[in-house]
């Protein structure tokens, strides 16, 4: 039993967190941004694109990609504090999609555009479906590869395909967060369209519940940085903010409320690591061939991770509603960083399953089941009382 | 005890519902707190008093009806269940008119409110500056006193004035006595020598400037008065007397006025068809929260009728008045993240309830943040004792 | 719309306030406790029963008894204040079940034993059937009549009966409340047991159903009574409490604490009045011959009910909470008085449905469905995670 | 990072599953809190040191194992997990022993140590007095010197002695320097001038008061001191000294030590079993709540665990262990309250939950409420400024 981060992992923090520190400022965050009439500038993606070739060229990129194949081999839980720093900076680019989602899958079939996108020269964007039924891409104004999870099945010989943005036919979306580079699809792809990644449906959906599970985690780090960047722009305001002749900071509901923010983030970090050493050993990567079997280790990886996120969610959005009241009414404003970082937190606390979906999860390995809408709604009141 | 309306008031409510069925805007009209939506928002209001209905509850003289408090909760509920658009003179109707009705002279009370009525002239507020928020007694701007002209030269910063850059008029705060320095009265206090003025902005020495807020609209802006001259008529209430007077606009703004239990009533009532409509039901434990939403919305509701119903016995709200802002303001925070939840991945594009969650969150900020509210009715209620 | 509370009930209040406050003290409450062997002690018991008298001599055990039949002939609404009264004092009866659940039903019947009930000589509880299929009759050892609901179909002819205690085979039990008296069925009641209160299976459930609803509302009053006494037992203590060389209540987290429940309990009340007026109004009574008709008012009357319900119990379990924080360590032994009415409070919050339960009911109404458990099992990962 | 146990800590945890399961009483004791179940308990506490349980991780000699922090958790987690006794010793354990580990004499820790461990000498914290709780330097019992016997006359009063009705010994803070009045050394503060004193209960002069807790425990006791010797061998940590050994014990008593994970992971089994066994299954609402009790459990384990990763490399936890405290103490109650919504009616009859819950309510105020420790939290991990 040890809870102390490998080399690994340690190195490929301070390697690229070097290039964080300087390079991701809330500038670049804003870059990504779109202007007054909502459109991206192509200035500033070309900035951010800058800056993601330089963590490439750490290896950041092919972190979880052999090295056989031009990357670094190392496992999921070796990323995790990695990308907790890539969320603490707010980086505009889909990198737990890109590193984490799609790397070992292009690496996995040999695709033709892995050294590319090792090199930091192509992003790529996932795809989802909402209740809706509307197809978003996160990310999708922005990127250079796409995969469409829902889509693995669609194609007439069955599988999981990437495909280039161009492929593909969509409309920007105005959202919260301008630098989400949001985009819907407009219509299907073709059938001929993209490369196939893995072929045939069995095999298709196990790889790309495989890589669910992986960016789910991926994005419960991304939160947990998220939330401590919040927490630290606030506890430096509030130090120095005077009101009533002494600093905010010493009353003792901004402290109170600081530190149970605090706390939740304290708490999400552990299980986000755990969950990604749970994940490493116990990959459900459902990358061989044949039918995946979900072993009760890959389950229990799938636990730890949906723990995870809850815990991350949750903290980040305690994080950011503290983190905007102890600041009052400098929060409410676009030219304070703060929105940069709620908005991003927001963004992501439904990504990948929100809290609400990966409590359910839960409670059915736990084994619990509801109550049945019928026998609740014909019981008399007195009996009904007891339920 | 009565909970049902009078024939008077159905008939009042019949006739202000058949009005807005008829002349709410089908389609929603851009954001107030833009320049373009703005100038719609006017044309809308102008409407609205055309048919008097702008200020139901004020003389007729001015354009009103003078529409019983019942009645004006009533079309307040009629006007939120319409979906008709924000009030952008809510500023002058429901803070600054309150407090002129109360201190201004005849002359004044005719000057004003047949403009403000009439969407002529438009009132932001001047309250907060740069280095006072919630602590109004820290205010800097001051006003010199101009013998020979008859009047006062202001100078100084207001911040976070809602619409600022798009009104006509401001009123404010501005220290006409120095409480430190060359010629200071030490005896006046912090709260004393405060004098509330109505400055035009279109004045020579005012500067505005606009800036953008977290929802992304232009909606707050910065004023600076650089020796900006505004004759005596332009004082409410006395020279000196500003705590006294912006306390009872304070109390105003915090109490009934603004917050109409309407408006919630109308939001829990989306969210609940939010829920319905969500494929194959909300998640069991949304549901609970979309419940509470509508038990909040009916709570705070009764809790304003029977506090009307005390108003018009003659017992004032008074501190009591903090306790409608904390439940609104925390409910409507609340409503609104479980809508967003509700809408899971799709909540983070821009829409009426992403951009209504981004509003909500000033709720527990402005008007006295959610911290002071609390202290006031600790102290003030409670009887606890101050730090 | 007026929420001034009738004549009618003011003078109730007024009547058997005095009484209350005179006799219903903390000690009267402890006289109704188990010894140490957990036996009730009847010295105690006579002693709470004495009180009952004098109450009842200013007609609170027949206040919605028709004058007729030697009652007030007042309506439930009347009898909210009085009930919320009888909470603060914490009084060791089943008054709400005396008063509001069976009262009416004796009447109705033309019961014999009505005389001796009105005269306070005749104390009735209320059976309940808990999840574990338990039937539980809080102040069973102390009551003269015992109503069991569940039982109004199962003898021959169908019918709600009432029992003389001596009628019934029971155990007590030992609850964490010791004046609630619990006592355990410990087998169902003969078949020529008790006398009839209303016949026939379709009249008796209507009937029972009514009775429960009003005690549902008879019990937020109860329960807005007892937080509000436990807030003012801490308002109190944290005046004079002294830490760190000041009084405990001048800290910002207390305030806030208190402030927050207060703020429930304020909100609660006039639900409770609403709902008590609603029931007044529309009684869904099921006294009446022939199968009941649930017409759209008297579901609202129900709704009203479970919205007060809701409220009133979660701030009796928030002011439970904050009051025992706010106190410390003395809050924790049973020589001070709190833990008297923050027991009762527990009791009281899952009786005649729980806020879970209160919830559930005012979902159905709003046409709020589940999401059924096989749909979100069948999912995929990303499909479910857009549910 | 390796999240799986040694193969010696696993041998570990098998022994001392077998051993438990074996010797653990198949009837749950008579309540540790009561004389009754006191005596029984330390029944089982020699027990468990005869087959060297007691203290797994205290030295050989002492009737240890010398096992290390992880084993030492490993033994707490199967402790729990087989519903063994509560610790009546804990608070020697736990919080006595530490000290007399850090602070005492050798002569000390052999006179002590082992009698403690086998059971032989019982330990009652002697902190609070009634005029001093969170406020420890507020303390006035205080000790006068004897040179002539060469020892210490203490009096004063002592409260919310846990146990102390039943225990043979008390260790607690008394002012050996008068901080004001005759004699008096103002320079000493008021955190000076304390000494930490190990005191008989049998010695002449001590009189102990029993009374009861929440949960109906005689749980605690005042102990009043009334010219008191002790010689000067039970001052532990040398004269004026109190202050900071005691703060090396509340550090322990607030860290790791007391409140191991395997406790709440036990406690959120149990819940979760109690909502499979609810006939017809959970509320959906309640299922939520349970799941996060099952989340909060293991956020709490793997927070714990990575403390102790940490510590083994030396870095103290210090004012970190303020978060352990504010997450257990908190968790637990939300656990107890779950569990009583799902007894519904049911959870007001005296048993394990219900105990619980009143014993959970403490958590949060004892050991230094959770607003001091949010002050901790807030001043010293976030550095906020100090009021």
């Amino acid at each position: 039993m040890d809870f102390e981060l490998d080399q690994e992992a340690v190195a490929l923090l301070a390697a690229a967190g070097a290039v964080l520190d300087a390079e991701a400022t809330p500038d670049l965050i804003r870059a990504a941004w779109p202007d007054g009439g909502q459109r991206l500038r192509p200035a500033g993606l070309e900035q951010v694109r800058k800056v993601w070739v330089t963590l490439a060229d750490q290896g950041v990129v092919g972190a979880l990609v052999g090295e056989d194949d031009g990357g670094l081999g190392l496992d999921l839980g070796h990323t995790v504090p990695l990308l907790e720093r890539i969320g603490y900076v707010g980086l505009p680019v889909p990198a737990v999609e890109t590193i984490v989602y799609a790397a070992p899958l292009l690496a996995a079939a040999g695709h033709p555009a892995l050294p590319d996108m090792l090199a930091g020269r192509a992003l790529v964007a996932v795809g989802t479906t909402t209740a809706a039924g509307k197809t978003l891409v996160p990310h999708g104004q922005q990127a250079d590869l796409v995969i469409l999870p829902e889509d693995r099945a669609s194609p007439p010989e069955g599988g999981l395909r990437v495909f280039a943005a161009g492929e593909l036919a969509w409309e920007p979306v105005t959202t919260v967060d301008g630098a989400r580079a949001l985009a819907r699809l407009a219509g299907p792809p073709t059938d001929d369209a993209g490369t196939v990644l893995v072929r045939g449906p069995e095999a298709a959906r196990a790889a790309a519940d495989a890589a669910w599970w992986r960016a789910a985690l991926g994005t419960s780090a991304v939160l947990v940085g998220l939330a401590a960047r919040m927490l630290s722009i606030t506890i430096a305001y509030v130090k120095q903010r005077q009101q009533f002749g002494v600093p905010v900071g010493s009353f003792q509901a901004i402290k109170h409320a600081l530190a149970s923010a605090h706390i939740a983030v304290e708490f999400a970090r552990p299980a986000v690591l755990a969950a990604g050493w749970e994940q490493a050993r116990f990959p459900a990567d459902g990358l061989a061939a044949g039918p995946p079997r979900a072993t009760q280790d890959a389950q229990e990886a799938q636990d730890a991770t949906s723990v995870a996120k809850v815990l991350a969610a949750d903290a980040a959005r305690l994080a950011a509603r503290a983190s905007i009241q102890c600041h009052g009414a400098i929060a409410y404003t676009t030219e304070y960083d703060l929105h940069l970082f709620a908005k991003r937190a927001w963004a992501l606390i439904p990504a990948y399953g929100d809290p609400t979906w990966h409590r359910a999860h839960l409670a059915r390995g736990l084994g619990l089941r509801d109550a049945t809408a019928g026998a609740t709604a014909a019981a008399a009141p007195q009996q009904r009382a007891a339920m | 005890m009565d909970l049902t309306w009078s024939d008077e008031d159905e008939a009042f409510r019949a006739e202000a519902r058949a009005w807005l069925s008829a002349n709410v805007p089908a389609a929603p009209l851009p954001s107030g707190d833009t320049r373009e939506g703005f100038t719609a928002h006017l044309e809308w209001e102008t409407k609205l008093f055309d048919a008097r209905w702008a200020v139901v509850s004020w003389p007729k003289r001015y354009g009103g009806r003078e529409a019983s408090l019942w009645q004006w909760l009533v079309f307040e509920e009629e006007y939120a269940r319409a979906g008709a658009p924000q009030r952008v003179t809510q500023n002058g109707i429901f803070l600054l008119a309150p407090t002129v009705f109360e201190f201004g002279t005849p002359e004044q009370q005719e000057r004003i409110l047949p403009r403000m009525a009439a969407g002529l002239d438009t009132w932001a507020q001047g309250w907060s500056e740069p280095g006072a928020g919630s602590d109004l007694a820290g205010l800097r701007s001051a006003g010199v006193r101009d013998d020979e002209r008859g009047g006062w030269r202001l100078s100084g910063q207001k911040t976070w004035t809602t619409r600022g850059a798009f009104c006509t008029h401001l009123f404010g705060l501005f220290r006409t006595t120095a409480t430190s320095g060359p010629g200071a009265d030490p005896a006046a206090g912090r709260h004393r020598g405060l004098t509330y003025f109505l400055v035009p902005l279109d004045a020579p020495g005012v500067t505005v400037r606009g800036f953008d807020r977290l929802d992304g609209d232009e909606g707050f802006a910065e004023v600076f008065l650089d020796d900006v001259f505004v004759p005596d008529e332009n004082v409410l209430g006395g020279v000196g007397k500003g705590w006294q007077v912006a306390m009872a606009t304070t109390g105003s703004e915090r109490g009934l006025t603004l917050r109409p239990p309407g408006r919630f009533l109308a939001t829990a009532n989306r969210l609940v068809e939010l829920a319905r409509s969500v494929p194959g039901g909300a998640s069991p434990a949304l549901r609970d929260r979309v419940v509470q939403a509508h038990i909040d919305a009916r709570a705070y509701q009764l809790f304003t009728l029977h506090q009307v119903s005390g108003m018009l016995r003659g017992r004032q709200p008074g501190p009591a008045s903090s306790m409608n802002k904390l439940f609104w303001s925390e409910m409507d925070v609340r409503i609104h993240e479980t809508a967003l939840d509700l809408l899971g991945e799709g909540g983070e594009v821009d829409g009426a309830w992403s951009r209504g969650f981004l509003f909500s969150l000033s709720g527990p900020i402005y008007a006295g943040t959610n911290e002071i509210q609390r202290n006031v009715v600790a102290e003030r209620l409670l009887g606890l004792p101050r730090a």
